[in-house]
């Protein structure tokens, strides 16, 4: 086994745990976190292949790393702003779940100003 | 049909630079609203969305006439190494229908997001002329696109622009039901980028009109299809 | 045996030893502990980093050392920062269980 | 086995547990200090995977200013009165299947993936010199691809219209809630006043040595935006109201300047986005200076959040 | 000369090999958050510091030793610092339990 297969390996498990954090997890933040997980292993992915493209003296394929350093930038970005929208939710409403729809009452309530 | 692929080089088009021009002018917008703490914001981005739609035209019209794609090469760097924008008649009246509609919601808006004479820009007014933009430039960017990861950063530029806007009120519902939707979003964008992660493993390439012509027959069946759409 | 393989031979032993401590850390019981972790992530990794950029004689992975040390000081202070102002669902300093 | 792979296994197998542990975890505060060293891991993977730009990103951004982000965000929640529960048994089982199956599947790509493997390094190594650069991820990042990076960019900004946009609408124009120390110690005063010097030095440096070896600016800002963030924790600074327009000039002065030398690419190259020969390098430095100070304000105010309390006069 | 450099290096990363694998046993062994702190500090300053001098011999360019001494310095010292903010952070979990 090559150590690009190894990773690749090691990816593939990641995408399946974090998708399993993101599903069974009710807590906003685990989701995340989850997510974080998910998208390293899809970043781990890119790696290997990078890897196995490794020619013209290079180490790796410049190319998937490039993209996955937008990748890392933007995944930062999501989570910025899904942490935000947690903590205005949490400020609104208390919880630190998303409810679901059966306080969907309360929710009309909350927009008639 | 088209030439073999191999030997088929890419080639910015006369009308290549409005392509460019239809996504870069929201950014300019963005900036703008962002260097002035959105003062005038409101004026700026009618007046982009008013030069925008006549861009729109103008590249609606050179796919019309010239009954061939719009093509610009970025920084004259040939795919698959760079990254090419284009337009077909699809995409060309996606931006068109993308720009009367943007520019509708702009006029529409005045009315409940409009900027009173001297006051201080409020927070919701800001957000939403300034995301407006955002989302305008994402659309361009995914109509135009024609490389795999140029639109996950596209479709990101929209998320990000959209999922705000949704709860731009600030009502507890919609904040609700924009974290509801950033989460799917988080989901459905990582596994877009997974899908990315195996072709470029796979095929090498991230050009879609390349994509098209490598993906062989048997193999992702599927994919072919979906991608054919967009071969010459 | 060369140094070279010496050298990576030490790098897998530090990464194990870590490895370890990692696990005891990490299993608490107080929060306090797991903040020790970032300690010992931040200067187990710059020994590991360190034995692979000499070993493989690739001068960048040094950089990545740097990075990981610097990094890891920042971390060590935002957990300590919020253990301090300890609140809600922030850490617990009494034992979990 | 060579021992490099023996490295690798360790390293592996230390990954996934942690990463495990990082979903299952019982507390918040746990998994996040796991997530923690779980990034940090990561970037000596990236090292494995002979990755050295992707290794000085991850360890970052993905494990640092994430983690950053993650602990703030932990300590503004407030917990509920009542318990969360998880899902129930039988959906966490039918989870776990398809998870596995997705793992699987995934490993079997791996496995089966061709001898041969597609590649643009020799495609990307022919064209360096004419980008100009000497390290091949920085030319696809901002000679190649420079579309996607300028679009990224304002991704990141937008990101941030849109964390403000989460204030309410008194305190708009004001400053961030970073949660800050009530009475920093005298420790903590002293490591924010000697971190500060050599953070800023070694910023510059990733983003100087950018050009020729790993490194670049997103390396740098990151840095340079910790480093901000720790002086601000330990209120040697004042955190700065939004509505601040030096702020606003630094947050657009990077993405400004890359716009407007691509937009002058049409002109003074053949281009958008080209950079005539010649002046490549300089350009490009130009560009990659800017976005670093535009990058590092960016992320320290994703870190800091939405305004909550109006300037005190 | 070579020899001479060479077995410098194998006996000083042996030796912080040797600290790594003792502070991994004192944080298996020892049984509360300050002693493990203690612990892990060896690992810091000893264990860290001679595989640094080890690495010394072994780097051809002046650049690369330099900075190889400033990594060294910079984690020894946000290490004692990070530590020490450590240590408060437990008092002052231990006054509240």
């Amino acid at each position: 086994m090559s150590s690009a297969a190894l990773f690749g390996y090691c990816g593939a498990v990641l995408v399946g745990l974090g998708l399993y954090g993101l599903i069974t997890r009710a807590e906003v933040l685990r989701k995340i976190l989850s997510f974080n997980v998910l998208g390293s292993g899809v970043f781990l992915l890119f790696g290997v292949f990078a890897r196995r493209g490794a020619a013209a003296g290079l180490g790796a394929d410049p190319v998937p790393q490039a993209l996955v350093i937008t990748g890392i930038v933007v995944a930062f970005s999501a989570t910025a702003l899904a942490v935000a929208l947690l903590v205005r939710l949490n400020k609104e409403t208390g919880q630190i779940i998303v409810t679901p729809d059966d306080s969907e009452e309360s929710g009309e309530q909350g927009a008639t100003r | 049909m088209m030439p073999d692929t191999t030997s088929f080089i890419d080639a910015t088009t006369t009308d290549g630079y409005l392509l460019v021009l239809v996504i870069v002018l929201p950014v300019l917008g963005i900036l703008l609203s962002l260097a002035l703490g959105g003062k005038f914001i409101e004026r700026i981005t009618l007046a982009l969305l008013l030069v925008g739609l006549c861009v729109a035209i103008a590249i609606f019209a050179a796919v019309l006439r010239s009954d061939q794609l719009v093509v610009y090469v970025v920084g004259n760097w040939q795919p698959p190494l760079g990254i090419a924008l284009r337009a077909d008649g699809i995409s060309a009246a996606m931006v068109l229908t993308i720009a009367v509609i943007v520019f509708a919601i702009g006029l529409y808006a005045r009315s409940e997001f409009g900027q009173q004479k001297g006051a201080a820009v409020t927070r919701s007014s800001y957000a939403f002329w300034t995301l407006l933009l955002g989302i305008w430039s994402g659309l361009n960017a995914v109509a135009l696109g024609d490389d795999l990861f140029n639109l996950y950063v596209a479709l990101e530029l929209l998320t990000f622009a959209a999922v705000p806007l949704v709860c731009v009120k600030g009502y507890e519902a919609t904040i609700k039901a924009a974290m509801r939707y950033m989460l799917f979003a988080l989901i459905g964008s990582v596994l877009y980028l997974l899908g990315t992660a195996l072709i470029y493993g796979t095929y090498g390439t991230l050009d879609i009109t390349l994509l098209a012509d490598r993906v062989q027959d048997g193999r992702l069946a599927m994919t072919r299809i979906a991608l054919k759409g967009r071969k010459r | 045996m060369t140094i070279t393989d010496f050298l990576l031979l030490a790098a897998a032993f530090v990464l194990l030893m870590v490895a370890i401590g990692l696990a005891r850390i990490l299993y608490g019981p107080a929060d306090v502990d797991r903040i020790l972790s970032v300690q010992l992530i931040g200067s187990g990794g710059v020994a590991v980093l360190l034995l692979l950029s000499v070993g493989m004689n690739l001068a960048p992975i040094m950089d990545v050392a740097l990075m990981l040390g610097l990094l890891a000081t920042f971390l060590a202070v935002t957990f300590l920062r919020d253990e301090a102002n300890s609140s809600s669902i922030s850490p617990s300093t009494t034992e979990e269980r | 086995m060579t021992l490099i792979f023996a490295c690798e296994v360790v390293l592996a197998g230390l990954l996934l547990a942690i990463a495990t542990w990082t979903i299952v975890a019982r507390t918040a505060f746990a998994a996040i200090v796991l997530f923690m060293v779980y990034g940090l891991l990561l970037a000596i993977v990236w090292v494995a995977l002979s990755a050295v730009d992707v290794a000085l990103t991850e360890a970052a951004i993905g494990g640092g200013v994430t983690s950053m982000l993650l602990m703030g965000a932990a300590t503004r929640l407030r917990a509920p009165k009542t318990p969360v529960a998880d899902v129930g048994l039988p959906l966490k089982i039918a989870a776990g299947l398809l998870c596995a199956l997705v793992t699987t599947v995934l490993g079997a790509v791996v496995f089966f993936l061709p001898d041969v493997a597609p590649t643009l390094a020799p495609l990307a190594k022919d064209n360096l010199a004419a980008s100009g650069l000497g390290n091949p991820v920085a030319a696809v990042l901002f000679v190649f691809r420079a579309l996607d990076t300028l679009l990224e960019k304002v991704v990141l900004l937008l990101a941030l219209v849109g964390v403000w946009s989460l204030a309410s609408d008194e305190a708009w124009g004001g400053v961030p809630g970073l949660p800050v120390y009530a009475r920093p110690g005298p420790i903590l005063v002293f490591l924010a006043q000697i971190l500060p010097p050599i953070g800023i030095i070694v910023g510059i440096y990733m983003f100087w040595a950018g050009a020729t070896q790993p490194g670049g600016a997103f390396q740098g800002g990151t840095i340079l935006a910790a480093v901000w963030l720790l002086t601000m924790m330990a209120r040697l600074q004042d955190l700065p109201a939004i509505n601040a327009r030096w702020l606003r000039l630094l947050l657009v002065v990077g993405p400004t300047a890359f716009l407007a030398i691509g937009l002058a690419g049409f002109f003074i190259a053949d281009s958008f986005l080209a950079y005539p020969p010649g002046i490549a390098k300089p350009l490009i430095i130009v560009v990659e200076a800017t976005l670093t100070l535009s990058i590092g304000v960016t992320l320290a105010l994703l870190v800091a959040g939405p305004p909550e309390r109006l300037p005190q006069r | 000369m070579r020899l001479a450099l060479d077995i410098i290096t194998v006996v000083l990363v042996s030796a912080g090999g040797f600290f790594f694998m003792a502070g991994t046993i004192g944080l298996l062994r020892f049984p509360d958050t300050l002693t493990r702190l203690h612990a892990l500090t060896k690992v810091d300053n000893l264990g860290l510091g001679l595989i640094v001098f080890g690495l010394l011999p072994q780097v051809e360019s002046r650049l690369g030793a330099l900075k190889l001494i400033a990594i060294w310095l910079l984690v020894q010292m946000s290490g004692a610092i990070v530590s020490q903010l450590i240590a408060q952070a437990v008092r002052r979990s231990g006054r509240q339990t």
